[in-house]
């Protein structure tokens, strides 16, 4: 009896383990609602706080109630998230692959390929219908931003917003240093020259340079990449890779005389908090000049809401375009270069209602969306030029990165091999910090890159 | 004499050395929710409370730990269960192949817990239907940690003598009676450190619990814990100390009363 | 084994089950014996050696989470395998690995945690509570905060470390990363050997260690005559288990993200570099395989080393 | 209270191990009977397998009118005391007598009163709430007993019940038991590894060795008539002399002395064959003149046993101990002589007694 009694006893737990969490799940989508769903990642107290409470506080009942009165029954539920990229990558990832995952979700644009590839997303005139194509929004949104959601030549997402990298300066530090308070560069020299007189006038950081593999991504995007746009070159062009170049070899030479010639601070590049360090240390007015994107005027030096703030943000914190090399030798002949990312947004292939989660999409980006997102100092640039215009006026940085920073930005190469491009650029100038010499990092750079991108056949050097 | 005295000095200057070894990379836990600006630095707070006043107002902050307690009680109890009814028999009965099976189980749930086995462990919970399920979470994650806990419960076993249950057998108690009545009271320090190695082990566990659940009402601390940052990656240090010190109530609580209640230790005081 | 002669009153059912009964203290018997393991073994079964089995799959394609490859992931036999352990900094990282295991591990938490439980061990009260409060704390605060917690500690210019002893600028992470991951993680794990060895403590019975202080015998020679033999088995579980886990430990990222120059990028955190942030899932599969296969031979030796005492 | 029966009791340990090899015994109701044996000689192998902790190769257990062979330790009706008492450490003294009766299901007031009852009856009610790290051996012991004590068993089992306890508490211990179970009247069954206590304590007792019973009968029985050389070296606090000889006609040849052939075995045995003369030195006369049929040689050793004394005398370089009261002890060196009793000394033969 016992014995038969201890049997089942286990027996029904481990049915129950597995049964009842079968059970568990039911699925949605019921006959005349259309259930939406929507991800993104934010999430309210948090990260991106405010997308995700202009998602659930206005996006969701205004997009519920202009369906309404066409005669829709559609809700809408938001999937907040608050992680890393790399980790919300893979969590879409994952729940692309397994055909599940949002109706409608952002992602950074530099993924795009890879998605597509990997057939995560598809383009949107293909199974949205033309709709997707015949948007009127597309007139208002810069080619170059387009390009961002596209891939071999093809939409698969709208861009929600866009960004551009500038040199920061403390004119405080500045004035001390007898700089001038409108500094604007024209070559990489005049920058050294800077560095140099804020070092003579005691300044702890003349300049920081993102180096080093700590920083990660922000390591290329604030760093090496605008650099060697600066000198001409480009991680990769006409699929083929930029080996141990001379565009190269000059930005890892720029980092050498910084961090040879002790106008930067190396150890904060090798530290794992090295970035917020630099943030803060330039918020406590240690740093001169520091390359960032327009997010550090607005989430980290912001008087109110940064994570870093200054009071006195607008009276000391100075900008500048990043110069070429020499001018006229930058990326197209340019005097000026920057490096852009964005997010976009898309429709999931997988969704039961694409044509309702694309409207959902073009809502969000509709100017009342866009000029509802980025009120009360939630400023920040919009794909949409019109909208642009309108509300970054009370902005004096963001109208300078949209007016003069983006006609000369650049975009990564949106492909999957690229983070592992990015991680081998990040390996060359953490090895010139370490006081490698120039041609020394960028001949192992080189070596890298034939490792990653499949051989010698796909660099030009 | 003189002797007693020194060692007497000796442990207590050890104990100071050991306190403070554990207590000094604490104190910015303590002094940072209490700062208006906090950096990574140790500085006298200035004992203001509306860095709590965020975390309450905080709409996942709160609810997200008591998800932490069901996810990880929920996990403990499980492993404990099992583990304990598996470690018994495992102890007590000699099956073919016990030892190689529970070493290469060990080495196997090394895998597991490595960056590399989402993608299996995501698409098994997708096909068994258990995404956005606690429930399928609290079984996944049992199944990860069960391979160490029959481990270190079967030591435990082990070294319990078996006349306590002969004894019960002769009086006649069922198997069952016996692991009930006698084994687990006897083994209950062990089963204690095996449920708060649970519930450290799941508390903290963010990967998993991230990529099983979406809905973020029922994501745990961990998981919110990682939301606290800005779009550019840089911590928010008011809502992070803050969280985090209330973060770790509950565990300590938790310890305190698990010590208090089932840690005690037995001595048989038998052999004489 | 049969015996012929019963007597008469024997009841009958009895005559089926001559010998049937088994002979382990409880009375369990084989077949009860695989009930109790039974739902273990189909948890472990569906979530553990099946999901560890298809990581080591894996490891033979040249599957990512993006791109091509996720779509359509090609069996690329061993060549992971080959280009993992023909890359030297695989080697590096298994060399870091091991100096972090012996220095936090079998050194730190091992030998810390066995003294605190010996120094607490006939304690009760505030203090005992307070040391082992403070050791778990350390153990169960979730890492993303921990990190925080030792970045505040060991900062060059602002850390309490440098404040307390007057070094202002000396960069510990960076000079010493191995070092600082070392007493980081020794920190952060003890509790775990001090609650082992608490537990295994108060199962060496008292009246052994009376006697042997009655022998006259020392403090360490107490703990190697009467403790040490007693709690074995203990150790052996403990040294396993913590070495595997340090093995596998990912947290030495969040302090110094394996850096300076990968000089503290232990390989949980160079699978995590190349799984996670490359998105080479296959690569870092085949990573995981030797790294598997390292803890195999850690494990092995282990056993030998404390069989071979009995 | 029931009869214990055993037939052809059969243990193989897997590996080939023998330890009962076919024993047969029977229990009559009521006895007290021993297991005496040294260690590894299979007395406790013999009790656990009566008690079903070891399963039977072969042959039957019987207890009273059932045959047990292939019952579970639980349905034997009967009740063990373990050699380290197995008192579960966390249930206080009532909880502990109480538990067989908690898995007879019987009442928790009903078990507290039983529990009362019996504790009382140990001198155990002052100590009913403590746990049992809180007791002393002796209590432990005789919480044990009480624990025994509460199941009614059919018989009792006893495996070293005194071994765990020190040297004084154990002659008292002996004393109580013994009378406790003649107070009692339950078959018990008891395995020790020293001879005292089973001539002491037991009605009856079996001597072991090896997996066979070399021996059964009364404590005065195999004191007085070891049936082997076996049982002649193991019992006894002073072993027995046990010296070669060889028959010659009416008489023995011992160690250079002839004796006369005991009365035990006169007539039995042939002249030539070889024997062992045994005679325990409690049955020796030790005088320092000679003596008719004594053996004499010089004293080497005096043990001093308290009221008598043991005195070892070299003879023809063999050893021959005898017992020698108070007062009358030689020195070493003396020579000295020891005539045994004639109506106590046995001869063996191969080994058996003749």
């Amino acid at each position: 009896m016992v014995r038969k009694r201890s049997m089942s006893v286990v027996a029904a737990i481990a049915a129950a383990g597995l049964g009842l969490a079968a059970c568990g799940q039911s699925s949605g989508g019921g006959g005349d609602t259309v259930e939406l769903t929507i991800a993104a990642n934010a999430i309210a107290g948090g990260k991106n706080s405010a997308s995700a409470e202009h998602i659930t506080k206005w996006v969701i009942p205004k997009f519920e109630e202009a369906q309404k009165a066409k005669g829709k029954d559609v809700t809408v539920k938001f999937v907040p998230s608050g992680v890393d990229d790399e980790q919300y990558k893979t969590k879409l990832s994952l729940d692309l692959k397994s055909g599940k995952g949002a109706d409608v979700f952002d992602f950074d644009s530099i993924w795009v390929g890879e998605f597509a590839e990997a057939g995560y997303v598809k383009p949107l005139s293909e199974f949205v219908g033309p709709e997707a194509d015949s948007w009127d929004g597309w007139a208002q949104i810069p080619g170059a931003v387009q390009e961002m959601a596209s891939f071999n030549g093809k939409k698969y997402a709208l861009p929600v917003g866009t960004d551009g990298r500038v040199l920061y300066f403390n004119k405080t530090l500045f004035a001390k240093a007898g700089l001038p308070a409108d500094w604007q560069p024209t070559s990489w020299q005049e920058i050294l020259d800077a560095s140099a007189k804020l070092k003579s006038a005691g300044v702890p950081v003349p300049i920081q340079l993102n180096a080093g593999t700590a920083m990660g991504e922000a390591t290329s995007m604030q760093g090496a990449l605008p650099l060697l746009a600066g000198a001409g070159g480009e991680v990769q062009q006409d699929g083929k890779w930029s080996g141990a170049s001379q565009p190269v070899k000059d930005v890892l030479g720029l980092y050498q005389k910084i961090y040879g010639g002790g106008l930067g601070d190396p150890k904060l590049q090798q530290e794992a908090k090295g970035r917020d360090k630099s943030f803060q240390q330039f918020a406590e007015g240690e740093v001169g000049i520091l390359l960032e994107g327009d997010y550090f005027w607005r989430s980290v030096v912001n008087p109110k809401t940064g994570v870093a703030p200054m009071a006195d943000r607008d009276q000391t914190v100075g900008y500048a375009m990043i110069p070429a090399i020499e001018p006229g030798k930058g990326i197209h002949g340019q005097d000026f270069v920057s490096m852009s990312g964005g997010g976009v947004r898309t429709v999931n292939p997988n969704s039961a209602h694409p044509k309702e989660a694309f409207e959902l999409l073009t809502f969000m980006l509709s100017p009342d969306a866009l000029r509802e997102e980025t009120k009360d100092g939630n400023m920040r640039i919009t794909p949409r030029t019109d909208v642009n215009k309108e509300i970054l006026a009370g902005d004096p940085l963001l109208t300078f990165v949209s007016e003069k920073v983006l006609p000369v930005t650049a975009y990564r190469p949106p492909l999957a091999v690229y983070t592992q491009v990015s991680v081998a650029l990040q390996e060359a100038t953490a090895a010139i910090v370490s006081g490698t010499a120039p041609d020394q990092a960028a001949a192992d750079y080189q070596k890298k890159l034939e490792g990653i991108v499949g051989g010698a056949g796909n660099i030009a050097s | 004499m003189t002797r007693f005295v020194l060692g007497r000095i000796g442990f207590y200057t050890l104990i100071a050395v050991l306190l403070a070894f554990f207590t000094i990379p604490l104190l910015w836990l303590v002094t940072a929710p209490f700062t208006s600006n906090p950096t990574y630095e140790v500085k006298v707070p200035d004992f203001t409370l509306e860095n709590f006043q965020a975390v309450i107002d905080h709409p996942y902050a709160l609810p997200s730990l008591w998800n932490s307690v069901v996810l990880s009680v929920g996990t403990a109890l499980l492993v404990v269960l099992l583990a304990a009814l598996a470690a018994y028999a495992l102890s007590r009965v000699r099956l073919p192949g016990r030892d190689a099976l529970l070493y290469a189980l060990l080495l196997l749930s090394s895998i597991i817990t490595g960056t590399a086995a989402m993608v299996p462990l995501f698409q098994l919970a997708v096909e068994l239907n258990l995404i956005d399920s606690q429930f399928g979470l609290i079984l996944i994650l049992t199944g990860g940690l069960l391979p160490a806990a029959i481990f270190m419960m079967k030591d435990f076993m082990d070294s319990t003598p078996k006349s306590y249950e002969e004894s019960a057998r002769v009086f006649g108690a069922s198997p069952l009676q016996i692991v009930r009545h006698v084994v687990v009271p006897l083994v209950r320090p062990g089963l204690a450190t095996i449920g708060v190695w649970a519930v450290a082990n799941v508390w903290g566990n963010f990967l998993m619990p991230y990529l099983l659940l979406s809905d973020v009402e029922k994501q745990p601390a961990a998981v919110i814990t990682y939301t606290l940052y800005t779009e550019g990656g840089q911590a928010n240090l008011k809502m992070l100390s803050t969280f985090g010190l209330l973060y770790s109530v509950p565990v300590v609580l938790m310890y305190l009363f698990v010590s208090k209640k089932y840690g005690f230790r037995f001595h048989g005081g038998i052999k004489r | 084994m049969a015996q012929a002669t019963s007597p008469p009153e024997v009841v009958q059912e009895d005559r089926s089950r001559r010998g049937g009964y088994s002979s382990d203290a409880a009375g369990l018997g084989r077949g009860r014996a695989a009930a109790f393991v039974a739902p273990a073994l189909l948890l472990i079964a569906v979530f553990l050696v099946f999901p560890a089995l298809w990581v080591l799959y894996l490891g033979l394609t040249n599957y990512r989470l993006t791109g091509a490859a996720a779509a359509e992931p090609q069996f690329v036999g061993l060549d992971n395998l080959i280009e993992a352990v023909t890359t030297p900094e695989l080697w590096n990282s298994t060399w870091l690995t091991l100096q972090f295991v012996l220095g936090s591990a079998v050194i730190g938490q091992v030998v810390l945690g066995f003294t605190i439980a010996w120094l607490m061990r006939d304690r009760t009260g505030p203090l005992k509570r307070a040391v082992e409060g403070l050791v778990i704390l350390a153990w169960i605060l979730p890492s993303a905060i921990v990190s925080f917690l030792w970045v505040a500690l060991l900062d060059a210019d602002d850390g309490t470390l440098n404040a307390m002893l007057g070094i202002p600028g000396f960069p510990w992470l960076l000079d010493h990363p191995m070092l600082s991951i070392i007493i980081f993680n020794t920190w952060r794990g003890t509790a775990f050997s001090m609650m082992l060895y608490g537990a295994a403590l108060g199962n060496v019975p008292p009246s052994h260690l009376e006697s042997a202080r009655l022998a006259g015998a020392s403090g360490w020679q107490q703990l190697r005559d009467v403790v040490f033999p007693h709690i074995r088995g203990h150790i052996l579980t403990n040294l396993l288990l913590i070495s595997l886990w340090t093995f596998n430990d990912f947290s030495p990222f969040l302090l110094t993200a394996g850096g300076p120059d990968g000089r503290s990028e232990v390989l949980a955190v160079h699978v995590y570099k190349v799984a996670l942030q490359s998105g080479e899932l296959g690569h870092g599969a085949a990573v995981s395989t030797v790294i598997l296969l390292i803890n195999l031979v850690v494990a092995v030796f282990y056993l030998r080393l404390l069989r071979s005492k009995k | 209270m029931a009869a214990i029966e055993l037939r052809a009791l059969t243990k193989v340990y897997p590996g080939g191990v023998k330890a009962l090899d076919a024993l047969d015994l029977t229990i009559p109701e009521g006895e007290f009977f021993a297991l005496l044996g040294p260690s590894g000689c299979g007395k406790t192998t013999l009790l656990r397998t009566i008690a079903g902790l070891e399963t039977a190769t072969g042959g039957a257990v019987v207890i009273g009118d059932r045959d047990v062979t292939n019952l579970q330790p639980g349905a034997r009706d009967i009740a063990m005391v373990f050699q380290d008492y197995a008192l579960f450490p966390h249930m206080d003294v009532t909880d502990n007598i109480g538990y067989p009766l908690r898995i007879k299901k019987v009442a928790k007031p009903a078990r507290r009163e039983k529990a009362a009852e019996v504790g009382a009856r140990l001198g155990l009610d002052h100590l009913m709430d403590r746990r049992p790290g809180q007791l002393s051996g002796g209590q432990q012991q005789r919480v044990a007993l009480a624990r025994v004590m509460a199941t009614q068993a059919q018989a009792f089992l006893f495996d070293e019940p005194l071994s765990n306890l020190d040297a004084r508490l154990r002659l008292e211990a002996r004393t109580f038991l013994k009378k406790l179970q003649r107070e009692l009247g339950v078959t018990t069954v008891f395995v020790t590894h020293d001879q005292a206590e089973a001539l002491a304590m037991a009605d009856r007792m079996a001597v072991m060795e090896a997996g066979h019973i070399r021996q059964i009968g009364t404590p005065a029985e195999v004191f007085q008539r070891p049936a082997n050389t076996f049982v002649a070296s193991f019992i006894g606090s002073t072993p027995m002399n046990l010296l070669d000889g060889v028959v010659r006609g009416d008489t023995l040849e011992v160690a250079g002395h002839s004796v006369a052939v005991p009365t035990s075995a006169k007539g039995r045995v042939p002249d030539g064959a070889e024997i062992v003369y045994g005679v325990r030195p409690e049955y020796m006369t030790y005088a320092a003149e000679p003596a008719e049929g004594a053996f004499g040689g010089k004293v080497a050793i005096v043990e001093n046993l308290g009221a008598t004394h043991l005195v070892t005398l070299d003879v023809n370089d063999v050893t021959v101990q005898a017992i020698v009261p108070e007062g009358s002890e030689p020195a070493i060196g003396d020579d000295g002589y020891a005539l045994p009793r004639h109506d106590r000394a046995l001869v063996y033969r191969n080994g058996e007694l003749v």
